[in-house]
């Protein structure tokens, strides 16, 4: 692996390439910022490659990449798999891989294919805590909405897991619609899911839980003056935007999706084991995140703005 | 020889050709009627008027474009634009002040739409002047407009001015209800506007005869390339009206916002019976093509006896269906 | 005259069809033998393109029947009439223009090799064959719509008579021919016919008709009028079957001679100066004065159809001016060509016509600003075309049926009723009456002739003597590309202008 | 191709309508030369051929399709479809079993093709019955082939057979690195085979008569119908063979593959210079429309010294600046 010019310190500066799904999410471009940020701090290159949320490009840019000298790579796939190939590729250059948020590849074969550390939120975590929430305001029954992302996205698969876990407990709850409705994470068809659903039910609905923030948050606006005005919404991400919204009562809840926290990580971890020059074996395969809720009463509402700051980037 | 069918201005009207659409508009109504059971309702309608009013704004430009025989692949993209430079100057003028000055807040609308026409005038004189087809200058258009959108906003979520989310959102009220959404009236505004335009004017005559034959419109001292030039204006401003009323439903702009509203706009209007060759259709059209689209999905969403991952299924089968229906009573006819 | 067999070749029997609900044809009975060339005659919109796309299979659902050889049969489908040996030149030209011209004369039966691969050699070089016997002169390898009007139809003629039929149909085929086009075509029509080839001859240059056909079948009005042997028939007596009535001759004398003017002391109004155009013609002087008509004669690719196109704008010019009152107009742009009074009428309806729009749209679509003013209205704009439709005697005179619904030679009055909606300062005239019968050209021609009167300068470029002769004051006969010689102030007649060319 | 030289050679492969595109593409790649110092290397001309072969063997086929002047918006999802059922058929006649004999995987490999011939032979029959645009009849069949796929899979990633993945992977080596990939040799076959059908055989020459002015081929005794149903089944089985490869190429198959692909194949018919309109173009046009537009994406990749979020906003400005600078020379000709 290259090792550079030695930075202030006489601390070597490392260089490593970095990808995330799609740097068009708010969510991962706070990832970026987070990586960007702690790479400045602690002397590390970071070189980005959007995934452009196509598994196609991703592929491709890492393709073109891997052959470069890194001292290390963290990487999100857009999806589980694509990126197996090249990583092998690095696999056989020793050059440490760690996979960020969803899964590299399968998780028994992560070593095998050359993945070091898997550093992840746990997603059915995170919409355990948020329904429990909505379950409790609610009173454990009346009707509710789910809003999903994308049915092929792990992470999204694992919320509508976290969701139906918590659910399933309270038997007077009715999902309407069916079931989950999923809108590709894209807020138009959220949006429009959610008004035809809103006309579905002549009472009030309860509650409605979204698989992120900006499918809520551009939701929100449809109850303003409806019969289901006093909805109880709930989502996941618990950035900026959705903190806002749960101060501005939008939202009764996020979960924090830790974005700061994953990329971050990664590249900490990344650099002491680069400079540490520590072994495949030293360290654990995976390593999870906390996801705390937020909400009004939770008390953690402007800790968790402090941490999520861009100037921050701690959470 | 002469026979009433053809002559009388009744007959020509209720060609069957125009009627096509409309089939397909029944056929689906019938469809979801049956198959979903609050589907026949006041607030179904509002939700349909609500949902097709962005794509009706952007399809009635764009139906001008397709009408001289172009295409404008930029729609998606420019609207998003529009909408992001909106948020960007919402959030460098008026910032997270709590009121927005009159002046400021017409600024931040104004500005964005300006910036839409001279898009769309930079695609228009490339296309005429370069004479490659329009399809990849507005293909770039379309990446710059994209790449431009996310480098501005870095990716941000953006708020926008409140009257935006009123116009989104709001609408004429009864029984507490929101029956005609404000988006719709503006909806309606621009697709009469584009009728009147297409049907009562120069320019509109210009344009399908442009789109219907070029060679002849030029000889006969038309302007084509003006023309060209004006429809793809036409379509960038309406693109970036949409915009801003998306943005406005979604209370702010983020970078996923009108992806698919290329693709939906285009088939909207194709869907109506314009063609893509020129010359043939109009803004009539365009309205039952985005009325049969929009309650092809809002109907579909209501449909609750199926699982959520065959519904994409379904909605393929069934606007094949009415399609196919539609080409069958034709062949009758 | 050839022999005729007893049973007919093909037969047709009170065949009929209708668009919607109009009649095109009614229970026409028509009979071909083979080894004769039929005449087939009628006014614009008789029917006679209808009749014999019938026979093409090119509409499938007519009415009554056709008999081949005796046999009833159905021509559905073009491939039907193409297997019978039956092949057609449409009148409004099928060549597919962003093809060769060599594929052109191959279209639908390319050669093949052994091993299934098209015969591309074999394809260029019969291409070169052909029409090297027509003898005329394009490079085989080019795009057709790269070459005029002519050419196209030429390229046609060889593709249905080299297609090996035994029934070949030709409309129209001489419409923008010149006299040794015409000849070479009744050269190859003759051997044709002494094969035992039945050859249908659809014309409105009756001279031609009388000339070269065995029999005649008149139409009038979708009816057959009747079906007579040549013999006996004289143009008058033939105009009068197809009108329904008498035509005061007006193209007589030209057979006789002519005199023309001299040039007029007046200041001309239109002057090109030095005009060239690559691989059209070059150092064209002309001046034209108002009340003045100006014949161009020439060949095909004399270069006099390109002249006046440039002149009209449709093309710009690689060096010279036009000026209009001293004014010179912008090069290659119609549109500053018609603002000043300048006006082109094309004999390709290609380029004038939006078939699939209404006839009231093509008509104002020039003169908008002046029919319609601000606010269309299809009433009122309708009501505005009416009048020129008739006045040009455009059958039906319906503004509101789609242009491309009229037969050939009324599509062509629409292209010409456009420029009688404006002031016309200079009118430009390319065969401006392809396809128009022997009535509507005289009445067409009266129109310019009264534009004339009231000042308009015109050229008129034709390839057809007659036309030249009674209506130009002045020719000017062209030649590859160059003008050869003017005719003013002399006595000269159709032969003269034929030698001189 | 080499007999037709022999005539006028000079002057046919010299049009400067043919020569347009390759402007383009010469431009960009001048410009990358400069702008990114590892442009000019062996490894980026594999890697050019190795993203540029999907694009390759689905634009093949598009580009029957925009001959005879239609088109075929359901290229995107066949290829996704074609790669889900393959995947299906994996895991439930070969399952987790390390081997993968012979016949099944050839089944396993041959039915998802066979369906997208149907797929193909569906939209072909309906568009060219019902009279309708195939614009609105192959987005519905987008729509079916999407929501089949997403129903097949429930949206479950999918193993595909091992060969795929070497076929999308691997190729021939020279010093240890993949030189020629496989995909790109079956892409170079495609593109060979579709040039040879559409400029040596009847049938190709009908696709060409068809979009060129489809009366006149009708007159000729072409059957215009068959010919636009089997452009479609073409167009239908290469987008399913660029789906397996694609798939292939990412070792298994998810919903969220080819969602680009129909945008970037017509882009790249388009950008060869075939027309939109019919009749006009080629295979050869294709092949340099698909570098181009690899080239542009690869090349892009490779400029370091650019945020990546301004990125996009490059590729918009530098394909404008090539399909500009092609516009200048071609006037000046
Ligand atoms: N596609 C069509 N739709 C409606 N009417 C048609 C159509 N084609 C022809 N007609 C009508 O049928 C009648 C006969 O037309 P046809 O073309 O046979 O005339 P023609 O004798 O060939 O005339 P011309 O000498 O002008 O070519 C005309 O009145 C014409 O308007
Ligand atoms: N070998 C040939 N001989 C004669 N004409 C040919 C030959 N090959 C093609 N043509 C004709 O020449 C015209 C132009 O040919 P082609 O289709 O090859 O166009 P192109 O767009 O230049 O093709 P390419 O994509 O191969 O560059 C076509 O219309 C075809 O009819
Ligand atoms: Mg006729
Ligand atoms: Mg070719």
């Amino acid at each position: 692996t290259a090792s550079q010019s030695t930075g202030e310190g006489g601390r070597q500066r490392l260089r490593a390439a970095f990808s995330s799904a799609g740097l068009q999410g708010t969510w991962n471009k706070l990832g970026y910022d987070a990586a960007m940020l702690w790479g400045d701090l602690l002397g590390v290159e970071v070189v980005w490659f959007d995934g452009e949320f196509d598994g196609q490009k991703q592929r491709e840019k890492i393709e073109l990449i891997v052959d470069d000298d890194w001292d290390f790579c963290a990487f999100q796939a857009h999806q589980t798999g694509i990126l197996e190939e090249p990583v092998k590729r690095l696999k056989a250059r020793g050059i440490p891989v760690i996979s960020m948020d969803t899964l590299l590849v399968e998780r028994p074969r992560l070593r095998e294919a050359g993945v070091w550390i898997e550093i992840a939120p746990d997603h059915a975590a995170m919409a355990e805590a948020s329904t429990r929430y909505l379950m409790e305001k609610i009173g454990g029954k009346g009707k509710v909405i789910h809003i999903g992302g994308e049915s092929g996205h792990s992470g999204a698969q694992d919320r509508e897991r976290g969701f139906n876990n918590i659910v399933g407990k309270y038997p007077e709850v009715k999902v309407v619609g069916g079931g989950v409705r999923w809108c590709n994470w894209k807020t138009e068809i959220a949006r429009n899911t959610f008004d035809t659903l809103l006309q579905e039910s002549d009472e009030p609905i309860a509650g409605a839980f979204f698989h992120n923030d900006d499918m809520a948050l551009a939701c929100t606006p449809a109850l303003a003056g409806s019969r289901h005005e006093k909805m109880v919404v709930t989502a996941v991400d618990g950035q900026k935007a959705g903190l806002t919204g749960v101060r501005d009562g939008l939202l009764a809840a996020t979960s924090v999706n830790p974005t700061c926290m994953i990329h971050g990580y990664s590249l900490i971890v990344g650099q002491f084991i680069v400079r540490n020059k520590e072994k495949i074996d030293e360290v654990p395969k995976q390593i999870i995140l906390p996801s705390p809720l937020v909400s009004k009463e939770s008390g953690n509402l402007d800790a968790m703005f402090f941490l999520s700051d861009p100037r921050h980037c701690l959470v | 020889m002469s026979d009433l069918s053809n002559s009388s201005p009744f007959f020509r009207r209720w060609d069957a050709r125009d009627i096509a659409p409309l089939v397909s508009l029944a056929v689906l109504v019938v469809f979801f009627t049956l198959a979903a059971p609050n589907f026949l309702k006041v607030a179904t309608i509002t939700a349909i008027l609500k949902q097709g009013s962005v794509l009706a704004i952007v399809a009635a430009g764009l139906t001008f474009v397709l009408l001289c025989a172009e295409i404008d692949l930029s729609v998606g993209m420019a609207a998003l634009w529009c909408a992001c430079l909106c948020g960007w100057l919402y959030q460098r003028w008026i910032g997270g002040g709590s009121s927005e000055p009159f002046m400021t807040t017409a600024a931040v609308l104004l500005v964005p739409l300006a910036s839409c026409l001279l898009l769309g005038f930079l695609s228009g004189v490339l296309t005429v002047w370069s004479a490659l087809p329009s399809f990849i200058i507005t293909l770039a258009m379309m990446f710059i407009a994209e790449g431009s959108s996310r480098y501005l906003t870095q990716s941000k979520l953006l708020k926008i001015p409140e009257v935006l989310a009123v116009l989104g959102n709001d609408g004429l009220q009864s029984g507490g209800r929101v029956v005609v959404p404000y988006s719709a009236m503006l909806a309606a505004g621009v697709l009469v506007a584009g009728h009147v335009v297409l049907q009562h004017t120069r320019f509109g005559r210009y344009v399908y005869m442009t789109g219907g034959n070029r060679e002849a419109a030029r000889l006969a001292g038309v302007r084509t390339g003006r023309i060209v030039v004006a429809c793809l204006v036409i379509s960038a401003a309406t693109a970036g009206l949409g915009g801003l009323v998306n943005a406005g439903r979604m209370t702010n702009v983020t970078l996923d916002q009108n992806k698919d509203l290329l693709l939906s706009a285009v088939a909207c209007v194709v869907l109506g019976g314009t063609s893509l060759f020129g010359g043939e259709g109009g803004i009539g059209k365009t309205a039952i093509g985005v009325l049969t689209f929009t309650t092809l999905n809002t109907g579909l969403i209501q449909i609750t006896w199926i699982n959520d991952l065959a519904r994409q299924l379904l909605t393929g089968v069934v606007l094949m269906a009415a399609l196919v229906i539609n080409g069958v009573l034709a062949k009758r006819r | 005259m050839t022999a005729a067999t007893e049973t007919p070749l093909l037969e047709c029997r009170r065949v009929g069809k209708r668009f919607g609900g109009i009649v095109a044809l009614c229970d026409v009975d028509f009979s071909l033998r083979a080894g004769e060339v039929h005449g087939v005659v009628g006014g614009n919109g008789a029917g006679k393109s209808t009749l014999m796309k019938v026979l093409a299979g090119a509409l499938p659902d007519y009415e009554g029947t056709v008999l081949l050889a005796g046999q009833p049969i159905r021509l559905n489908t073009p491939q039907a009439s193409l297997a019978e040996g039956i092949a057609m030149v449409y009148q409004e030209l099928s060549g597919i223009g962003q093809l060769s011209v060599a594929e052109n004369l191959f279209l639908g039966r390319q050669p093949t090799t052994r091993l299934g691969r098209i015969d591309w050699t074999t394809i260029r070089r019969k291409a070169r064959e052909w029409l090297a016997d027509l003898e005329i002169d394009v490079e085989v390898t080019r795009r057709l719509d790269s070459y005029p009007l002519v050419v196209r139809q030429m390229v046609e003629i060889a593709r249905a008579v080299h297609s090996g039929a035994r029934v070949l149909i030709l409309d129209e085929p001489t419409s923008a021919l010149s006299p040794p086009e015409t000849r070479r075509l009744f050269a190859l029509v003759q051997r044709l016919r002494s094969r035992g080839v039945a050859i249908v001859f659809i014309s409105h240059f009756i001279e031609d008709v009388l000339e070269i056909c065995d029999r005649v079948t008149v139409l009038r009005d979708g009816r057959l009028v009747e079906t007579v042997p040549k013999a006996g028939l004289d143009k008058h007596e033939l105009i009068r079957k197809m009108l329904g009535h008498r035509l005061e001759a007006a193209e007589v004398g030209y057979e006789t001679g002519v005199r023309l003017r001299a040039r007029t002391r007046e200041l001309p109004v239109f002057v090109a100066e030095e005009l060239s155009l690559a691989g059209g013609f070059s150092d064209v002087c002309l001046e034209v004065s108002p009340g003045e008509c100006l014949g161009l004669y020439g060949f095909v690719g004399a270069g006099h159809q390109e002249l006046v196109q440039t002149l009209g704008g449709a093309r710009r010019a690689s060096s010279g001016r036009v000026l209009v009152d001293s004014h010179p107009i912008q090069p290659g742009d119609p549109h500053d060509s018609v603002c000043r009074g300048v006006v082109l009428v094309t004999a390709d309806r290609a380029q004038s016509l939006f078939l699939k729009g209404e006839i009231y749209k093509n008509v104002t679509l020039a003169h908008l600003r002046r029919v319609a003013g601000r606010w269309l209205m299809r009433s009122r704009e309708a009501g505005a075309t009416r009048p020129v439709l008739q006045r040009v005697g455009c059958r039906p005179p319906d503004p509101l049926l789609a242009a491309g619904d009229l037969s050939g030679g009324n599509q062509q009055k629409v292209v010409f009723a456009r420029w009688l909606m404006g002031e016309v300062r200079v009118l430009l005239l390319d065969e401006p009456t392809r396809g128009m019968d022997v009535a509507a050209k005289e009445d067409v021609m009266r129109l310019v002739a009264g534009l004339k009167q009231q000042g308009t300068a015109v050229i008129l470029a034709s390839s057809e003597p007659g036309m030249l002769l009674t209506h130009a004051d002045r020719i000017l006969v062209m030649s590859r590309g160059r003008v050869t010689r003017e005719f003013a102030d002399i006595e000269t007649d159709k032969a003269a202008l034929i030698r001189s060319a």
